[in-house]
């Protein structure tokens, strides 16, 4: 029943879209158009979440391959993505009730947002690969439709360009992932895929096809050069979108291939998503720490936490290929919880993004500054969304990221050395990262809202509308009821994790206080909810012990500033001033830096200038000589095409005595 | 032999001679582009009878599973090419770039076109087969010289001349066949009908049939438009008017391919002989990633596509190579879909150029902003032949990479570096001239009708959703015929 | 009975920790003082001054925000709860598990986080420079904690604090990994507590200052809570190392009233001395550039991921 | 008498190719064309003797068609344009003409390799035919590609379909060869008036209706 409401609220979202077409006269088309998106992305949130008994539920439709038709399956892991991809849905459609009202061409947005979401939620309904793959590059085709919206800026249209070709290279890898596991008799339903048997040369080559194809979607480094690029193109409600949620289904799509379809895993299977999510997180959190480009700065954030995750799926591989079902299910539980926290505040942030681009119509923050003070309500949602993706408690991303950490400190369990020797490099780097993304948070809320104004547009700033307030508030109070409250999403994650990795977390919702163990209290334990009480209860205290005994006024006075106060705003620091330490010590890591200083001698009177620019290695070095590849056939080739008739009959000529001779030796 | 009078197929052949003799003198062109729509329309109904009374076989014509599929394919085709061409010459008319005269034999040619093509598919014997191309040829050469500029009558001198090499080629395939059958058969006309000869195709000479299918491949895969015999293709699809484009990438090359596939399957009734498949295969890829990187520098739009024929034929001639019932079944679902998107992304082709008053890449941007409704039928047909779903192409891809990289990994997997870099191509050319600060253009939207533009798409898109069993089964048995 | 037991203990410890934090100060400078010859302040200068600036107006920049506002009780609640969270004389008090050593190095995150951002809210370029190196160090400091409680944990089995002292008590055997961990937390409280080679405490006009760069605008109240916030997180690295290298005299949570005596004794003496330590150590060394400091914390954190490779590969064996 | 026929069809099938090879030696136009007649009679005498040995009649009407379209009206046609464009006395330059018989006797080679294991089953006459058929095919393409005047390319494409039309004929009763010759004759006809009306001087590919130089659209 809930997954014939879903499939058939799906339905109702392709319709919408279609519809709003016809809608497209009169003015409160895209009201409209959104409302219904969130009232029926609200319908799957539910049907996620109503109780389904024990067993899978599944259905087939008389589509697609006639003598497949298309599968659908609703099981713990779908049921918990489509939570996810919904609630993400929801909120963004309501954001965008108020968003979208400043939108200049409404109709490029309007039929693409709602299939852009029923898309997401048949890829994790999909049974078969077929409707697997339909769903999946029907959700790029989509979401590329929504990149390409604002088409008059020649940068989108690049981003788009790469976008989609980047999508549907993920989608032709995946096609061959496919084609191992069940093409050779047509036999593509996912059931008739996990009873074949499987020998190791085949998984493998199944399991590199998966990490590209997933990987390229999820914005794995090194195949994230699009992400950065398309999701900052895209209207922000359709970023928080892309960001928060579709690299959660790419991620879905992943674990579906790797934790199931090809069944029992090997240890080496585990390296992959640990090498390549550690490179991530790194990679991704230094360049987020170096971008001036708000949207820019939260995708890369967003290529940082698909990273993290990574790192807890491979944990839980290694775990499960080694039998231990207890670890294994941690990590998994930590990797589901991290997808669910990120897609919460990824959405709150781009929410927020877009709420002081609307204001400003600036994404440059070194343009930006003092909106705390003009956007108060705004400036506070967004530093609720900076603390909880800066994994800092009592909000829910510290959460999920110590709980791959204590995933990690089991890992000296595992046999194998070479996970021995990986592991610890991964924690280090999981460390630095998490430590790095907060320095990168507080820099991007620091520089955005804090401060004194650094342009006219920050200056004239005025607070957000009320639907896109109450969309971010909204997501805000789950980061921290799941903060607080995170045994119960613990436990609601469980049954996926039983399933996937034959093991479960204890119950940890009966544990006293409502804190969390994962193994054994006497192991390690967290409360997040005493946590955040003691720290209001002390901080109340303080200040009403201080107010008491010693109340004294306030004063308003010009900053002293050890007495240099400077009264020109250029004055304060800067974005990339503010970043140059973690630049200097640590970029090198990541990105080709080129400082461009010139000084005038002393004495000239013109301004000093410098410059720094900063490159993508990956780019540099994988992706242009690729490009220079392909062009160079190209040119080679060319020529054929300006051949005289003779010579084309020289090749045809050419062509014939050959194959005569093949034919006749 | 009354019987035989009152065939369909005949009707095939019958109605479009007529109607081309009619046309020929028939001096107002608004009605004789009502008798050419007329003319095709009712010879797609007596092809739908086809299916009905399906199989029937005459001295000269017959029909089986395989024929009927092109059959009904060509004269659908021809029937909504003919409804798009007659808005697109009123246009060349105005311009001034077609006169009354050219009209008329415009007109008849097409008919003609329309016969000779059925003739081809229907034919029993293969020597009335090779005579039908051959016509067929001549017509299409003389409709792409219809504009008498200097570069369409290159392009139709081009395709001329290669046209015949390769027919030439093809009727000595054709002699080869009717020796290595005439020992078994016994001399006359037996030994060249389709019916007998796949009977007895076990016991020919498989050394002379090798040599034969050698000669055949190559004559009538030039006319496919397989690399390295393609020259011919991309200019005459960009210099004739574009209704024949349309038709020529929506129909003949089914029908040059059609015949391969009938010489295809005589070799593996053959065991003695050599599998056709390798050869196939070969080609299909050299066409495909050929294509793929030669769609990069094209700054003709109808080249362009032309070019993404290349490509797909390529795809197609790969699928029968490979072979076993699913590649075949994706083959013809993948030759019936490329005919769909094709010819609608030429009618959509046609109506830009015009709109724009140009050919060039270069001078065509932003239609989805001055064109909406041609500017999106273009995004979503170069969607669809680039094979994205829910659109058809994605079906017959999905099955044709899945069912050759399950069972040969190593070819499958350079027919899809081909495919990502024509589709590189190709998306690099759709958002240059779909988005973007629009360009001037010299026609509004209104002018063009978009039926059958749109009747097209719709067909593919529902056939990427949604494809009827009896259409499947259909499709299987065809599939299980080629081997 | 029994419960308001534990409340009390737990009460005692969050009492102690505020009482004593500024005394550790005082103490250290007296040390100092006397090192150098003179005969310096009073053990209680530091609560004096708290108790002055408490009684001062304050003084708000202008462009000051509610953020600027709340940040000093934020910080100071995030301390306080960290400081009183770590095992000073007693192991398994009631709360203890409410955050295990990860917990407690995000706690003190936090605390950085606000503080960096209360140094950007008036927007001076002496705010920023502080912000922007707090931030750098703690992105080095940071990860050498989790590393170093990766150690600990690993080599007791635990990650809480209380488990951690009471497994290193009963048996502890001499580890080099244990070695690295303890240079390795030293390394990182002297960045942390910016105590010299890396920050001087005593300056206000030194372009290389991090901590006092971010509080420069703080004024009254505001800035004696900060003040009391940094003064509680050295006593909390300070208490942090001494129960988890050093764990003797730790009374149990179950333990009679004077076990708990005793263990508040030992605790004061261990405090003493680490000041004392700390003191030497200050007046013997210089205090090094700002962009050496990395290298420095670089050192903690290299030692944490040897010691964790160690203990990883010691595990198997 | 069989002993006698085999011997005189293989003569004249040895001779058309032999003119073949003489075609492509020759390298001035209007001789060319005079070998391309003799070529074009001596094909029509082959079709004849098959005609008269499988008493087939409808071959003699094939033969007339050879006699009067190909050996008389083409080449003197021809003569005409080749007077007209000023060009009957240009003389080829071919790139090394010994080169080029080199390659042709590789053809006649491979032809035989080709043909004659693969036709043990067929009967003596259509063995050598067929060869040589093949072997004329080949040679008439080879001239297609070689040469560089319009007229000399044609004379290499009809001298290709003689070889059709010879193995037709050799092909016993085989049906329809009428059809196909006139077939072919039409498309032969289409290409000489073509040659005529687009005035190819040089290569086919330059129609040179218009200016000589011209920069094709894409030549960037």
């Amino acid at each position: 029943m809930p997954l014939d409401v879903a499939l058939l609220c799906v339905g109702a979202l392709l319709a919408v879209g279609a519809a709003s077409i016809y809608w497209r006269e009169n003015e409160d088309v895209s009201r409209r158009v959104y409302s219904l998106t969130g009232g029926l992305c609200a319908a799957l949130f539910l049907s996620a979440v109503v109780p389904r008994g024990a067993h899978a539920l599944s259905t087939t439709l008389p589509l697609g391959l006639p003598w497949l038709g298309m599968h659908f399956r609703l099981d713990a892991l779908s049921a918990f993505f489509l939570a996810v991809i919904n609630l993400a849905g929801g909120a963004a459609s309501a954001y965008a009730i108020g968003y979208g009202a400043h939108e200049k061409s409404p109709m490029r947005i309007l039929p693409f947002f709602p299939a852009f979401i029923a898309g997401m939620n048949a890829v994790v309904l999909a049974d078969d690969a077929f409707a697997f793959l339909v769903s999946w590059e029907f959700m790029s085709l989509t979401s590329w439709a929504l990149v390409i919206s604002h088409h008059d800026h020649a940068e989108n249209r690049a981003a788009a360009y790469i976008y989609l070709l980047m999508a549907s290279f993920g989608t032709l890898c995946l096609l061959m992932a496919f084609a191992v596991l069940g093409g050779a008799t047509g036999a593509y339903d996912f059931t008739t895929i996990r009873e074949v048997p499987k020998d190791a040369w085949k998984s493998g080559l199944v399991l590199a096809l998966t990490i590209l194809g997933a990987g390229s979607k999820a914005g794995l480094v090194p195949l994230h050069i699009w992400l950065p690029l398309a999701h900052p193109a895209a209207p922000s409600h359709v970023s928080a979108l892309m960001s928060g949620v579709m690299t959660k289904v790419a991620i879905y799509g992943f674990i579906r291939v790797s934790f199931d379809l090809l069944g029992a895993p090997a240890f080496w299977w585990s390296l992959h998503p640990l090498v390549f999510g550690a490179a991530s997180a790194l990679i991704g959190v230094l360049f987020a720490t170096v971008q001036s480009d708000l949207k820019k700065l939260l995708a890369y954030s967003t290529i940082e936490n698909v990273g993290i995750i990574f790192i807890a799926l491979g944990l839980a591989l290694a775990f499960k290929a080694d039998g231990q079902a207890l670890p294994a299910a941690l990590a998994f539980t930590a990797a589901l919880f991290h997808v669910f926290n990120h897609s919460l505040f990824k959405s709150v942030l781009f929410f927020g993004a877009g709420a002081v681009l609307g204001a400003t119509g600036e994404k440059n923050i070194e343009k930006l500054g003092g909106l705390i003070r003009s956007m108060p309500r705004t400036a506070f949602v967004f530093l609720g969304g900076c603390v909880a993706i800066a994994a800092l408690p009592p909000l829910n991303g510290f959460v999920s990221e110590w709980l791959v950490f204590q995933a990690i400190l089991l890992s000296p369990s595992l046999p194998q050395w070479v996970l021995k020797l990986t592991t610890p490099a991964v924690g280090v780097a999981l460390a630095l990262s998490a430590a790095l993304g907060a320095g990168a948070y507080v820099r991007a809320f620091g520089v955005v809202f804090l401060g004194r104004p650094r342009s006219d547009a920050a200056r004239q700033a005025r607070e957000t509308d009320q639907w896109s307030l109450g969309a971010m508030s909204g997501l805000l109070l789950l980061c921290l009821l799941a903060g607080v409250l995170p045994s119960f999403m613990i436990d609601t994650i469980s049954p996926a994790a039983a399933e996937y990795v034959g093991g479960r977390m204890p119950a940890q919702s009966d544990i006293a206080w409502l804190s969390i163990a994962p193994v054994a209290q006497s192991r390690s334990s967290y409360n997040g909810l005493l946590v955040f009480g003691f720290i209001l209860f002390s901080a109340l205290v303080a200040m009403q012990t201080i107010k008491t005994l010693w109340p004294r006024p306030v004063r308003r006075a010009p900053p002293w500033d050890c007495g240099y106060a400077d009264p020109n705003p250029a004055a304060q620091y800067t974005a990339s001033s503010f970043a140059q330490p973690v630049r200097r010590a640590l970029g090198a890591i990541a990105f080709s830096v080129r400082e461009r200083l010139d000084m005038p001698a002393p004495g000239e009177t013109r301004a000093a200038h410098f410059e720094v620019d900063i490159g993508d290695r990956f780019i540099s070095y994988l992706y242009e000589p690729l490009s220079k590849a392909v062009w160079f056939c190209v040119g080679r080739l060319n020529v054929v095409a300006f051949l005289a008739i003779q010579e084309y009959l020289g090749l045809v000529f050419a062509a014939l005595v050959f194959l005569l001779l093949i034919v006749a030796l | 032999m009354i019987s035989e009078f009152f065939m369909a197929s005949n009707a095939l052949v019958a109605i479009p001679a007529a109607a081309a003799v009619i046309l020929a003198f028939q001096t107002d062109y608004k009605r004789a582009s009502q008798i050419n729509f007329a003319a095709a329309g009712v010879t797609l109904l007596f092809a739908l009878l086809l299916i009905l009374k399906e199989p029937e076989s005459g001295s000269f014509l017959f029909v089986d599973d395989l024929n009927i599929v092109f059959a009904v394919l060509s004269t659908f085709v021809g029937f909504t090419t003919s409804g798009f061409s007659a808005s697109y010459i009123r246009h060349e008319i105005e311009t001034g770039k077609l006169t009354l005269g050219n009209l008329r034999f415009y007109h008849a040619m097409y008919q003609a076109l329309m016969c000779s093509m059925n003739l081809a598919l229907l034919a029993s014997n293969i020597g009335l087969m090779w005579v039908s191309v051959e016509v067929a040829t001549l017509t299409t050469v003389l409709m792409v010289g219809i504009y008498r500029t200097r570069d369409s009558l290159e392009a139709a001198w081009k395709y001329f001349i290669l046209g015949s090499v390769g027919i030439a080629l093809a009727l000595f395939g054709t002699i080869l066949v009717y020796m290595a059958a005439e020992p078994v058969l016994g001399q006359g006309y037996d030994a060249m009908v389709w019916s007998s000869l796949m009977e007895h195709a076990a016991h020919f000479n498989p050394r002379l049939l090798n040599v034969a299918f050698v000669f055949l491949m190559l004559g009538y895969g030039t006319k496919v438009g397989l690399a390295p015999m393609h020259a011919w293709l991309p200019d005459a699809h960009a210099e004739g008017p574009t209704p024949i484009s349309a038709v020529l990438s929506g129909l003949l090359l089914n029908v040059a391919l059609y015949a391969v596939l009938r010489f295809k399957m005589l070799l593996t009734a053959n065991a003695a002989a050599v599998t056709p498949g390798p050869m196939l295969v070969a080609l299909g890829l050299a066409s495909v990633l050929f294509a793929a990187f030669m769609l990069y520098r094209r700054d003709d739009i109808k080249r362009l596509f032309a070019y993404s024929s290349i490509e797909h034929m390529g795809v197609i001639a790969f699928a029968f190579g490979i072979g076993g019932p699913l590649a075949n079944f994706a083959g013809l679902l993948h030759m019936a879909m490329h005919s769909l998107t094709k010819s609608a992304i030429f009618f959509a082709v046609g109506h830009i150029a015009q709109a724009k008053g140009t050919q060039k890449i270069a001078d065509i941007r932003g239609l989805t902003q001055s064109h909406p409704t041609l500017g999106w039928s273009l995004v979503v047909g170069v969607m669809a032949i680039c094979g994205m779903p829910p659109l058809g192409i994605f079906m017959s891809e999905f099955l044709v990479v899945s069912s050759a990289f399950a069972r040969q990994p190593l070819l499958a997997a350079p027919l899809v570096l081909g495919l990502l870099i024509a589709f590189g191509a190709l998306l690099m050319r759709l958002i240059g001239m779909a988005f973007g600060e629009p360009t001037k253009s010299v026609v509004g939207e209104a002018e063009a009708s978009s039926v059958p533009l749109v009747a097209h798409l719709a067909l593919v898109l529902v056939a990427g959703l949604y494809l009827p069993s009896y259409l499947v089964t259909w499709f299987q048995n065809v599939a299980r015929l080629l081997g | 009975m029994t419960f308001l037991f534990d409340l009390f203990a737990q009460a005692a410890q969050m009492g102690l920790v505020l009482v004593l934090s500024p005394v550790l100060i005082g103490f250290t400078r007296k040390v100092k003082a006397r090192l150098l010859r003179r005969r310096g302040p009073p053990l209680l200068q530091p609560w004096y001054d708290l108790l002055r600036l408490l009684r001062k107006e304050v003084v708000l920049a202008h462009d000051a925000s509610w953020l600027y506002r709340a940040a000093p009780y934020i910080i100071f609640a995030t301390t306080w709860v960290a400081a009183s969270l770590v095992p000073t004389f007693a192991t398994g008090l009631m709360f203890s598990w409410t955050a295990d050593l990860i917990a407690l190095a995000a706690l003190l995150g936090a605390g950085r986080f606000f503080l960096a951002l209360a140094g950007m809210d008036i927007g001076t370029s002496f705010g920023g420079i502080g912000s922007s190196r707090e931030t750098m160090f703690g992105s080095l400091a940071e990860p050498a904690t989790i590393m170093i409680a990766f150690i600990v944990s690993l080599i007791a089995g635990s990650t809480q604090l209380s488990e951690v002292a009471a497994y290193m008590a009963s048996d502890f055997e001499l580890r080099v990994s244990v070695l690295f961990a303890l240079i390795g937390l030293i390394i990182v409280a002297i960045a942390e507590n910016g105590r010299i080679p890396v920050d001087n405490p005593a300056t206000h006009l030194e372009l290389t200052m991090v901590h006092e760069a971010m509080i420069l605008e703080y004024s009254g109240r505001h800035l004696a809570v900060i003040e009391l916030a940094s003064a509680l997180k050295l006593l909390l690295y300070v208490s942090l190392i001494a129960c988890v290298f050093f764990p003797f005299g730790l009374a149990r949570h179950d333990g009679s009233l004077e076990d708990m005596g005793y263990g508040v004794a030992f605790y004061v003496l261990k405090l003493f001395i680490a000041g004392f330590l700390l003191a030497t150590f200050e007046v013997s060394t210089a205090k090094m550039r700002v962009f050496r400091v990395p290298d420095f914390l670089g050192a903690a954190l290299m030692l944490g991921l040897l010691g964790t490779l160690l203990v990883f590969v010691t595990r198997s064996l | 008498m069989q002993h006698l026929s085999f011997d005189i069809a293989h003569l004249l099938a040895g001779g058309l190719v032999l003119v073949s090879f003489m075609l492509l030696y020759q390298d001035r136009l209007s001789g060319l064309i005079n070998i391309f007649a003799l070529h074009a009679f001596v094909l029509t005498l082959s079709v004849a003797w098959q005609a008269y040995v499988q008493n087939a009649p409808h071959l003699y009407l094939t033969a007339a068609i050879a006699l009067v379209f190909k050996a008389s009206i083409i080449p003197f046609s021809l003569h005409a344009i080749v007077k007209r464009l000023r060009i009957h006395r240009t003389v080829e330059v071919v790139g090394g003409i010994g080169l080029t018989m080199l390659i042709g006797m590789f053809l006649m080679g491979l032809s035989l390799v080709v043909m004659l294991p693969a036709t043990t089953a067929a009967d003596p006459f259509a063995r050598e035919d067929l060869a040589f058929a093949l072997a004329i095919v080949l040679l008439g393409l080879l001239m297609m590609v070689t040469r560089r005047n319009a007229v000399s390319q044609i004379i290499g494409f009809m001298s290709l379909e003689n070889g059709l039309i010879l193995a037709a004929a050799g092909a016993d009763g085989m049906p329809l060869v009428v059809e196909i010759s006139v077939a072919l004759s039409v498309l032969i006809a289409f290409i000489v008036i073509g040659i005529f009306l687009f005035r190819i001087r040089e290569r086919f590919d330059t129609v040179d209706l218009f200016e000589l130089d011209r920069v094709r659209g894409e030549r960037q």
